[in-house]
């Protein structure tokens, strides 16, 4: 198929590609066709700038904000380029639903909901969740966390962390990882440390890359995801997408780890500055926006 | 609505305050909350807006694909409405626990746009029997303080207003298959129509009065809700009562007249804070919150 | 007394009963209930048959619909019957998919009734369209021999179908339907199915009530037009002799007899 | 398209033959609408409702049941003993109903599919708040009674004969209730208004009309002792004026059917004890 895909600046600075040409099929979405279009890039130029301009060990704009929702204990979104992910956490409580009659006499129950919006990706969802790849991350996401978690301080009891990705761009999980501590960070929840993600990749077969992107991602270099306690230094959960070179993994280790501490910072320096600020009121209505007025 | 747990001295203060015309926080009986509104934050999609009603939060995205058209409908596209109720409202709707809600307000918004009044749907035809878009409003509910209904309405609302549908420059038929070349440009899109898109106003029966825009409180009171899909110009295009419970015949006369009037002023106020949006978003570098602020 | 007699020991307040050769509900182990057959008493179906059997209903509508014919048989048109138990008819079911009996029950009725007619005569246009015959039993009352009930309706409503004539144009490859000139099916055999039920693996039961059907230690499915046995269906259970086996045959060849006729009026009448 | 394997299945695609009708029959009913309603086809007057035949007890092995003919729309309804909620960890309060509306594959113009499809989803939850405020769910905290609804034959007013009908079973089934439910609907198109629409005049008045003219469909469901009415469902587009024009019609109409099944509740009560002193 003769399809090209435009990236443009649309508003500010939100990329937004678009298929040039579609089949008769129906059925076919009206999204992009990137992975089709960049498999003939290359990850890294000739002056060694990757396929979005940034240096090999440079992540992508984080933004984040801690208290999103009032309802909730405690949540946070956050945003790692054009990955785009809400978490709440509700607990610790009682044990209700299903885990009512599995609660665990010396720690607290994590439990963990993946879900992906259905508009999340370039091609529509059918599901938000339930399907075999969200299970997994669930999973995942719960490996991950409970080892940040003092789970030992809250004996019987159960702490629900729901993660919704609202836009996917490459490195869900990481950006989940992120954003649930964060939001048990805001619901008061006892950590060792915080748990951090991160990814990375290789390119051109040396050289490392931190943080990779979706485009990146589909342009098929061996790709490692990384969940940390970046202060201890401790890996508590590291997953390849495929084999690694034992000569390359240690500095992709490395770099991802790297990472981890960056990002480590940079949340860091977020929750201070949450902190600060709630002692004021809260920044709701601060900013001029449309409002409804009736 | 996530562990809401009222007492009968706490379920008789609100009733009270609703009879005197001063609801528990400050606001008569035909008082809507503040509202937000922010368009096309999901780029992902054709078009999106987020609304926040105090503390509902809903997103929606739309996006179009191509399909064939029905056959006993051949010149018509098709709009499907997904309603998803994240876990991130409340931990009840974890796994399938929110289907139930989804379905309603899903079914509701589809009898909504039902009639040919309120929607155009000949408008998404590209080649009568063969070819047509069809239109995934997909609506993603973040957080519920009361009165989803009304708050889902004005995002699928403002998210067909900034919807974006590519533009087809030719067709070329080839036997039974039709090519379809769209427009390169990405800003050579037309935008839907959305005049006669009705707003979903929820009139919640407290004691004896009709109130609008009920905080997940004042739900928990009430035993019975009235839901009107009212047009721009006063019309109603579907109308159920959702939640266990019954009306007199003289309420729900009263309902339709004060729903009709709040749903005018609330298609107006949407209007208004749509084409706010709108000049924002048209300005040299509009900035884009989202979820940030 | 008796209601509570019966609840706490069914199969003693049974074998009480049946001592005196008699059935709880006053017949004698070998009578039948009594059967009504109703048809086109469905207007949106294309065919469609009402039968009772005792307190038993089925409810047999046939929609006739278009399609193309498979590739090794291009010209042979599709039966396509299926028994539905919903979870009205019995405290027994539940809503969802279809439950194991009702799958057994399906493959019974579709076994003893494939041969009624020719599946030619539903060619339209060979390789390119054919008749598809969606005939749908369903249950609205299960009190015993549910299947056998589904055969009658079916084989009456099978009766009442009236496909319209068919023009396809092999150059467009579409079809006109002309609503006004509806021809019926013909229809080669009239198979009967009757059901016994084995109690205390001796008594033989003609026509068993869901109740007794549930007691029952053996069950018996014989389908027949009253002359050819087209098959005997007994799934496991206690054994039976030969002559018992022999008068469930004459039996059932009786009452095919008897239903065909039946049937025949019912279609008569309703012309 | 999932394949069920629980079904015999016939080929992948089968068109109903309605769709190739020869061209000049089919418009003749849909191209002129007035046509059609100042003379209805059954012969009615426009604010004329059909007969309605009532009947409780049609299915032995439910704990009650009722059957309901509007005309040729045919609706059977079972409704089985309360039995604990399924699948519930947290107490309820009050008691549920759980109802199931299904349309049998022959009862529609075009053949349906097996599987609850979600119009009658919607037609479940709508005939569920509708019977839900006449039931006394406080005497059967944390059971859920089942009330199972199926669509024989759909010719107009299917949702209103099932709520009807299932109000009549829930009754004969001996569910405590407050008040016996009864509904009505009508079709409005353009300046008509067709009481109890047939199937073809429900689909003329869903058909669009003209900017700024009415159309649609209402449905209400009545308590008729109380006059309270516990379900109303408009579908179309109308002003509030032509709504509330229907509503008044319609709770008539309720009315009216009332006292026929207060009849026909009272006759299977005198038929039960009668039967009881012959044995």
């Amino acid at each position: 198929m003769d399809c090209h895909a435009a990236m443009r600046g649309r508003g500010g600075g939100f990329s937004y590609s678009h298929a040039a040409v579609i089949g008769s099929r129906c059925g076919q979405p009206v999204g992009c066709r990137r992975a089709a279009a960049s498999t003939a890039m290359e990850l890294l130029s000739d002056q060694g700038l990757r396929l979005d301009g940034r240096r090999p060990d440079e992540l992508r704009n984080i933004r984040c904000k801690i208290g999103v929702f009032s309802q909730a204990d405690g949540s946070a979104y956050i945003e790692q380029g054009n990955t785009k992910v809400l978490a709440t956490v509700y607990g610790p409580h009682q044990p209700r639903g299903q885990a009512k009659n599995k609660f665990l006499f010396d720690e607290a129950l994590v439990n963990c909901q993946y879900s992906m919006a259905v508009f999340s990706t370039g091609e529509r969802k059918r599901r938000p969740r339930g399907d075999r790849k969200s299970q997994e991350m669930s999973i995942h996401l719960r490996q991950a966390l409970e080892a940040a978690i003092r789970t030992e301080l809250y004996p019987r009891s159960q702490i629900d962390i729901y993660v919704e990705v609202l836009q996917a761009d490459g490195g869900n999980y990481c950006a989940c990882v992120n954003a649930a501590t964060l939001a048990l960070v805001d619901a008061g929840v006892g950590l060792r440390e915080y748990a951090v993600a991160c990814s990375a990749s290789l390119a051109n077969g040396e050289i490392p890359l931190v943080d990779v992107s979706h485009l990146e991602e589909s342009t098929g270099g061996p790709n490692l995801t990384v969940a940390a306690l970046p202060i201890s230094g401790q890996v508590a959960l590291m997953e390849m997408s495929q084999r690694f070179h034992c000569d390359h993994l240690p500095k992709v280790l490395e770099r991802a780890l790297e990472g981890c501490k960056d990002i480590h910072r940079i949340l860091d320096e977020a929750v201070r500055k949450h902190v600060e600020e709630t002692g004021r009121a809260s920044g709701w209505g601060q900013v001029d926006r449309a409002g409804i007025v009736l | 609505m996530a562990g809401v747990l009222l007492s009968e001295a706490e379920k008789t203060f609100i009733l009270h305050g609703v009879q005197s015309d001063l609801r528990n926080d400050g606001r008569s009986k035909q008082d809507y909350r503040p509202m937000e509104l922010e368009l096309d934050i999901v780029t992902h999609a054709n078009g999106s807006a987020r609304v926040r009603l105090a503390n509902t939060d809903i997103l929606v995205g739309v996006k179009t694909e191509i399909d064939v058209p029905k056959p006993e409908k051949p010149d018509e596209g098709k709009i499907e409405f997904f309603v998803d109720c994240s876990a991130n409202a409340t931990p009840e709707f974890e796994g399938k626990g929110g289907e139930d809600l989804a379905t309603e307000i899903s079914n509701f918004l589809s009898t909504s746009f039902n009639s040919g009044l309120s929607f155009d749907l000949k408008s998404l035809c590209i080649l009568k029997e063969i070819q047509c878009w069809k239109l995934y409003v997909d609506i993603l509910i973040l957080e519920c303080g009361g009165n989803l209904f009304d708050a889902v309405s004005l995002a699928v609302k403002a998210a067909l207003h900034n919807t974006m549908v590519p533009r087809v420059e030719t067709m070329a038929m080839d036997g039974g298959n039709v090519d379809l070349q769209l427009s390169g440009d990405p800003y050579d899109c037309w935008r839907l129509d959305i005049k006669n898109v009705p707003c979903l106003v929820t009139l919640t029966k407290i004691g004896e009065h009709l109130i609008v825009d009920p905080t997940a409180e004042e739900e928990n009171c009430s035993m019975a809700s009235l839901v009107l899909a009212v047009t721009e110009d006063g019309r109603i295009n579907s109308l159920s009562k959702t939640s266990v419970g019954s009306f007199h015949p003289h309420t729900l006369t009263e309902g339709l007249k004060v729903g009709t009037e709040v749903g005018i002023r609330l298609n107006k106020a949407l209007k208004e804070a749509l084409e706010k949006e709108e000049k924002r978003l048209q300005a040299d570098k509009p900035e884009r919150s989202g979820f940030l602020k | 007394m008796a209601a509570q007699y019966k609840t706490i020991h069914p199969v003693k307040y049974y074998r009480d009963f049946l001592a005196h050769e008699l059935r709880p509900d006053g017949r004698s182990p070998e009578k039948t209930r009594s059967v009504t057959v109703n048809v086109n008493s469905i207007c949106t179906a294309d065919g469609s048959a009402t039968v009772r059997i005792g307190n038993t209903t089925v409810v047999c509508g046939i929609k006739a619909e278009l399609g193309k014919p498979r590739a090794d048989e291009p010209e042979r048109g599709f039966m396509v019957p299926n028994v539905e138990l919903p979870p009205l008819c019995s405290r027994l079911f539940r809503p969802g998919p279809p439950s194991e009996e009702a799958q057994s029950m399906t493959c019974f009725v579709a076994k003893a009734t494939e041969e009624m007619i020719d599946l030619k005569q539903l060619c339209v246009s060979a390789d390119n369209l054919v008749w598809v015959l969606h005939i749908d039993m369903i249950c609205l009352d299960y009190d015993g021999c549910v299947q056998d009930a589904c055969v009658v309706a079916l084989s009456a409503a099978l009766r009442t179908v009236k496909l319209p004539s068919v023009e396809f144009d092999m150059e467009t490859k579409t079809p006109t339907v002309d609503l006004g000139n509806r021809r019926l099916i013909d229809v080669k055999s009239s198979p009967v199915s009757t059901s016994f039920a084995v109690f205390d693996d001796e008594i033989i039961l003609n026509d068993p009530t869901g109740e007794e059907e549930s007691l029952s230690s053996a069950k018996l499915s014989v389908v027949t037009d009253g002359t050819t046995i087209f098959s005997v269906h007994k799934p496991g259970g206690s054994t039976l002799s030969e002559s018992q086996l022999q008068d469930c045959l004459s039996l059932s060849r009786e009452r095919a007899n008897l239903i065909n006729k039946m049937i025949k009026v019912a279609i008569s009448s309703a012309h | 398209m999932p394949v069920d394997n629980r079904r015999i299945q016939g080929p992948e695609v089968s068109f109903p033959y309605c769709l190739f009708q020869q061209s000049d029959g089919r418009n003749k009913t849909n191209s002129n609408p007035s046509n059609l309603l100042t003379v209805r086809k059954d012969g009615r007057a426009l604010l004329d409702h059909r007969k309605i035949y009532m009947k409780t007890g049609v299915v032995s092995q439910a704990k009650g049941s009722a059957y309901v003919e509007l005309s040729n729309t045919k609706v059977i309804c079972s409704v089985f003993d309360p039995r604990e909620i399924p699948n519930r960890v947290e107490y309820s309060q009050h008691g549920e109903l759980y109802c199931v509306l299904k349309y049998a594959p022959f009862s529609c113009k075009t053949r349906r599919a097996h599987q609850q499809d979600s119009e009658e989803k919607e037609l479940s939850l709508n005939l569920k708040r509708a019977l839900e405020p006449a039931v006394c769910r406080h005497e059967f905290p944390n059971f859920q009674v089942d009330i199972y609804v199926l669509v024989l034959e759909n010719d107009g007013g299917c949702l209103a004969a099932a709520i009807t009908c299932a109000g009549l079973a829930l009754a004969d089934a001996h569910v405590p209730m407050y008040d016996l439910v009864t509904a009505a609907s009508l079709g409005v198109t353009g300046d008509t208004m067709v009481m109890d629409p047939i199937e073809e005049e429900e689909r003329l008045c869903s058909q669009d009309v003209k900017e700024g003219q009415n159309h649609g469909l209402v449905t209400v469901a009545l308590m008729g002792a109380h006059t309270q009415i516990t379900q109303v469902w408009q579908t179309g587009s109308m002003t509030s004026t032509c709504v509330s024009d229907a509503l008044s019609r319609l709770i008539q109409l309720c009315e009216e059917t009332y006292p026929i099944a207060q009849r026909c509740l009272v006759k299977s009560v005198v038929n039960t004890i009668s039967k009881k002193s012959t044995s």
